[in-house]
């Protein structure tokens, strides 16, 4: 059994897996250890799929645009699956005026980041959109934003990782992380302690205990979130969608079915369950919500619904990030539910900071110690 | 009506709802009321339900008991219709499905 | 531990692979083996990664072939490969009708 | 939100009598079924049923079902139809398709009692439409009275296999032949024997290589396999038919289950994924039981016993019911379905040869490799006689918990005795006065009434017919063999229909004399 590698990663998401695989990409010797039994069995297989801009908080757009920019685009090729990336854009909805204050304020700090978005009439959106209801008077519309197959992508990092003998271990929790001489070098399982110059932490919620035994304390926490999947329906429109309070998002696959997040308004208070599952209002609720924006669908059919956890970090926005403090200790995390469209890029990003010690992208906005009390 | 029992050794006469009619690809059809859609097409002669979205091939009844999803047909313009275990009525508007609607595209 | 790099033996193309497995999504035979090949070795990964099992039907008729072919690729058991789980509504249901909840 | 004491999911054998079970004991019962009809598979079950009286022995499988729709609505048992459990979610809630509408319900107790469907077995060209499965055939015709097809190929030899290839033939349709890769038949042996009299060929170690057809099924290949069930080239047979009928086998339905986040095992012998359950069906989640097929594949029979079972300990449970009382019945239960899982096809023997009958008489292996019992191994079961006069002549070769023709002669000619699974044995002299309640109420039709000297050089055969056209007296036709083959000219002497038979009718031939050991079924010409 292989215990040694000149890298471990804990946790086969999209962030996990993409890691790995830009690291074997320069010649490192990557093992990653997954806690379940199932690679990408996290967020990367329960999120709604977008892969945007707009909407993110300005902290995460330089580490996004360069993404949007540099690596959706080929990803498909690059890994030998069909991802099903498709950028046209993504229209986020309002039915209110503090709606569209929302939204405005969101558009005004992307446009200082450099994002092309903009606000644009009731009219505009059903230029865009037809299906859409009268109920939206307005929204925010970034045409370089899209949306892609959380799962065909995620496991196409891991096919082409494992193709490039990263090794991976599923079943395989992490118990602890061990420094020696102060320097971050062991990860302790129940069957195993592996060892490796560097560690990356990117498992969800799961990496706040991980990190927590070695004094880094990234404030995030637990929260349900709960999607749903339709019956194949003719191809009507290609926009991601996205409300101004993120209660309701989604877009139509390749497939033909439309994938859907929302909320009950419990979620946060879901009694904390291992396997997250799905609450039994949860799609009639968000049927009711779809259906005041797309009338036509109120006879599609939903063939499922889940649930899963995100790691809510305090500001909402992800880690990714060197700790200083424990040299050879990376993280990437508290994605707070919108990961899979960044993942790719802070795999990326991650990989040239463990071998150059730099990254292409600007991550300084996402340090670990980014933290500051109220006053 | 070839298709139907008209006595059987231990049912005896099968009972039946009135003789309605119903629209097959806009052809008029009868079935009894209150049957599946599929035993009534069935009993018509009317094996092929839908063409598959990929393949394009043809897919009838297989387990008759609404858990396999291939009987689907277009049933007053809704799609995806489980034929085994939807009830018959006047004047329904049966079409054969294709892929996941009822326009049959031309690479069939 | 279940270790993803373990030899299974290479992807040898069979004589039936062109056989249809999950009837609601096309899926064949060959495509879950190689799968399988890729490094997809439990039903949420196959499923996740061809789509067998997301049909209208939600794999009650493909389940238990799928488990089979993956079990016979990685030479174990069926009964020891990882299932994939069961959500709600189990039978697919209008929005119309969801959104259209009553006092029991 | 509505809460009951008790929702059963599933209103077959299991659901209605673990309904009837805790109402009894006073609690409020609601049972939601998705169909039109309840029963589950009873509705669809014509034949007799097997056991012994408390099981509800010869009567026919819907029959039953109407019998607990009545009991069920006594004990005050609310049944929901064309309600669908779309979801079963923590602290035992469910939510209900109901119409155009969906209900919240909770239970203090829960018993999913879902059933299981068919297993599938993918062949070239097997999603043609006329490829169907067995429930699929018997729904058709049992349910809405419409002929699966004209000419029909069965794939597998189980229980469900043969009983639907009778029913098949009952419904008017003709049954090509009954294939199955298994080297032995897995049915009861006098299913297969009731099939292959009227001329259906079984192929053993055969499978089906490819359905023909390219808009639906015109015809059908088979092939011989080898002992890995690989087929054997240069052995194919070819069929004309236009419906090919799957029977390999079932799963159980534990989607709800599995949902409900209870323990669940992937267990072979019980069929598929399945709760892991105590003995009286309670999951790992307190109050949550599953019930019948869903938690192990077993028959009907079985279903209603285990559904009882969960019905009480459920009452008991939720303190309805005292310990006394619970104890005895349960143990009561638990004494049925052990008597139900003995003899050769109890679980624990499933796909072992068993070479001997209890008896230790050398067991049929041509009934088990071919569907009928050959001339030189009938003579040895202990219920195969020659008397003068008539007699009853039981070809009943495997042990089975089965004694209804114990109880239905009058004259008590025919004995098993107290260990239900004992070969049944004719008195000699045999007291019987030819009254044929013998031969009606056998579930396995097993039974003939002969009379070797019914006049000089002929014999008379009575044996159970339930196919029409009924012959009538006078008419001419042949005497098949157990074989199905022709043996000799046969006219019918003698049609009996008496509602005491329930639908099996009594059809006597005569035949030469010395065909009276080999004439078992009738044709026409």
């Amino acid at each position: 059994m292989k215990t040694t590698a000149d890298v471990i990663v804990i946790g086969a998401g999209i962030v996990g897996c993409s890691t790995a695989y830009y690291l074997a990409k320069k010649g490192m010797s990557v093992i990653v250890l997954e806690g379940s039994n199932y690679i990408g069995n996290g967020g990367s297989s329960r999120n709604g799929g977008g892969v945007r801009q707009s909407g993110r908080n300005p902290k995460e757009l330089p580490l996004m645009i360069w993404g949007v920019k540099n690596i959706w685009p080929h990803l498909s090729e690059e890994l030998g699956v069909d991802t099903e990336y498709k950028q046209k854009g993504n229209l986020r909805l309002g039915k209110t005026d503090r709606h569209l204050g929302i939204l405005t304020k969101l558009t005004e700090n992307a446009v200082k980041c450099g994002l092309d978005v903009k606000m644009i009439s009731a009219a505009e959106v059903k230029g865009i959109n037809p299906y859409l209801s009268d109920e939206v008077v307005g929204a925010s519309w970034c045409a370089t934003d899209g949306h892609a197959n959380p799962l065909t992508t995620t496991l196409g990092f891991y096919k082409k990782a494992r193709e490039l003998g990263v090794q991976f271990y599923t079943d395989c929790p992490v118990v602890q992380l061990r420094t020696v001489c102060g320097t971050m070098r062991q990860v302790i399982t129940s069957e195993a302690v592996f060892e490796a110059e560097a560690v990356v932490v990117a498992a969800g919620f799961e990496s706040k205990p991980l990190l927590d035994g070695v004094g880094i304390n990234i404030p995030m926490r637990k929260v349900k979130l709960e999607c749903l999947v339709t019956e194949a329906e003719p191809q009507m429109f290609e926009q991601m969608l996205g409300t101004a309070e993120a209660d309701f998002y989604g877009h139509q696959t390749k497939h033909g079915s439309f994938v859907f997040g929302g909320h009950t308004g419990y979620e946060r208070y879901a009694i904390d369950y291992a396997n997250p599952s799905s609450s039994s209002s949860f799609a009639s609720c968000t049927s009711r919500g779809i259906m005041k924006y797309f009338p036509i669908l109120k006879d599609a059919k939903i063939v499922r619904a889940w649930a899963g956890f995100m790691d809510e970090c305090a500001d909402e926005v992800a880690t990714v990030s060197k700790i200083d403090e424990i040299p050879g200790l990376y993280v990437e995390c508290s994605f707070t539910g919108h990961g899979f469209g960044i993942g790719p890029a802070a795999g990326y990003n991650t990989a040239e900071l463990i071998t150059t010690g730099k990254t292409p992208a600007d991550i300084q906005p996402l340090r670990y110690d980014r933290f500051k009390t109220a006053m | 009506m070839q298709n139907r029992i008209a006595e059987h050794p231990i049912l005896g006469t099968p009972q039946k709802g009135r003789l309605v009619s119903f629209s097959f690809d806009g052809k008029n059809m009868e079935g009894y009321e209150g049957e599946p859609i599929a035993a009534a097409l069935k009993a018509g002669g009317i094996m092929i339900h839908r063409y598959t979205a990929k393949q394009h091939k043809p897919r009838g009844i297989f387990c008759a008991i609404g858990r396999c999803t291939d009987c689907v047909m277009i049933v007053d313009g809704k799609p995806n219709i489980r034929t085994c275990v939807t009830p018959l009525k006047e004047g329904m508007e049966v079409r054969t499905q294709y892929g996941c609607s009822a326009k049959k595209d031309d690479t069939l | 531990m279940n270790d993803r790099l373990r030899d299974i033996g290479p992807f040898v193309p069979g004589r039936d692979d062109d056989l249809l497995i999950c009837r609601c999504e096309e899926v064949t035979k060959g495509e879950i083996r190689q799968a399988v090949h890729e490094g997809m070795f439990t039903m949420p990964e196959i499923r996740r990664y061809l789509r067998c099992g997301m049909g209208l039907c939600q794999g009650q008729t493909c389940a238990r072939l799928v488990k089979g072919i993956i079990a016979s690729e990685l030479h174990i058991a069926p009964s020891e490969v990882e299932p994939a789980s069961s959500r709600g509504p189990v039978r697919p249901t209008e929005m119309s009708t969801l959104g259209n909840e009553e006092e029991a | 939100m509505k809460r009951y004491n008790l929702i059963v999911v599933g209103a077959g054998p299991a659901g209605l009598c673990a309904g009837i079970e805790a109402a009894k004991r006073g609690m409020s019962v609601i049972v939601f079924d998705e169909n039109e009809k309840p029963g589950g598979q009873l509705f669809k079950q014509i034949h007799k049923f097997f056991g012994s009286k408390e099981h509800k022995a010869k009567i026919r499988g819907f029959k039953i079902g109407e019998q607990l729709l009545k009991e069920a609505a006594a004990t005050g048992v609310e049944v929901r139809l064309n309600a669908t459990v779309t979801g079963l979610y923590p602290d035992k809630e469910i939510m209900v398709k109901h119409g155009d509408g969906m209900y919240h319900y909770k239970g203090d107790s829960i018993i999913i009692a879902t059933g299981a469907a068919e297993n599938m077995v993918p062949f070239e060209n097997w999603t043609l439409p006329g490829v169907i499965g067995a429930g699929a055939a018997q729904t058709l015709m049992n349910l809405h009275g419409i002929k699966p097809g004209n000419r029909i190929l069965m794939l597998g030899s189980g229980n469900v296999g043969l009983v639907v290839s009778f029913q098949l033939l009952q419904a008017g349709c003709e049954v090509a032949a009954l294939v199955d890769a298994a080297p032995r038949i897995g049915g009861y042996g006098v299913h297969a024997a009731k099939v292959a009299r009227t001329g259906v060929p079984f192929y053993l170690s055969h499978t089906i290589i490819k359905a023909e057809g390219t808009d639906h099924v015109t015809g059908v290949i088979i092939g011989e396999v080898d002992d890995h069930f690989k087929p054997i080239p240069g052995t194919e047979k070819q069929f004309d038919v236009d419906t090919i009928c799957i029977a390999v086998g079932l799963s159980p339905m534990s989607q709800l289950l599995k949902m409900s986040g209870c323990t669940m095992e992937d267990n072979p012998r019980r069929g598929g994924e399945v709760p892991v359950v105590d003995e009286y069906g309670e999951t790992s989640i307190p109050q949550l039981f599953a019930a019948g097929d869903v938690s192990g594949i077993e028959e009907a029979s079985s279903a209603m016993i285990k559904g009882k079972m969960a019905g009480i300990r459920a009452a008991y449970e939720l303190g309805f019911c005292k310990e006394t009382e619970t104890e005895n019945s349960l143990e009561k239960c638990t004494a049925d379905l052990d008597s139900l899982r003995q003899g050769m096809f109890a679980p624990g023997n499933k796909g072992k040869l068993i070479e001997k009958t209890e008896e230790g008489i050398p067991v049929s292996m041509n009934l088990l490799t071919k569907g009928f019992v050959a001339d030189g191994e009938i003579i040895h079961f202990p219920g195969v006689t020659s008397q003068k006069g008539i007699h009853p002549v039981i070809e009943c070769t495997q042990n089975i918990p089965c004694n209804p023709c114990q109880d239905a002669c009058v004259k008590h000619c025919i004995k098993i005795g107290s260990h239900i699974t004992s070969l049944p044995v004719v008195e000699n002299p045999a007291p019987c006065t030819g009254c044929g309640l013998c031969v009606a109420s056998c579930s396995g039709q097993a039974i003939f009434l002969v009379n070797e000297n019914y006049e000089p050089g002929f014999a008379s055969i009575t044996m159970p017919y339930e196919f029409l056209p009924l012959p009538e007296k006078g008419d001419k036709g042949k005497g098949l063999g157990r074989d199905g083959k022709t043996v000799c000219d046969a006219e019918i002497i003698d049609v009996k229909s008496l509602p005491a038979f329930d639908h099996t009718n009594l059809v006597t031939m005569k035949v030469p004399a010395e065909f009276v050991m080999k004439a078992r079924f009738f044709k026409a010409v």
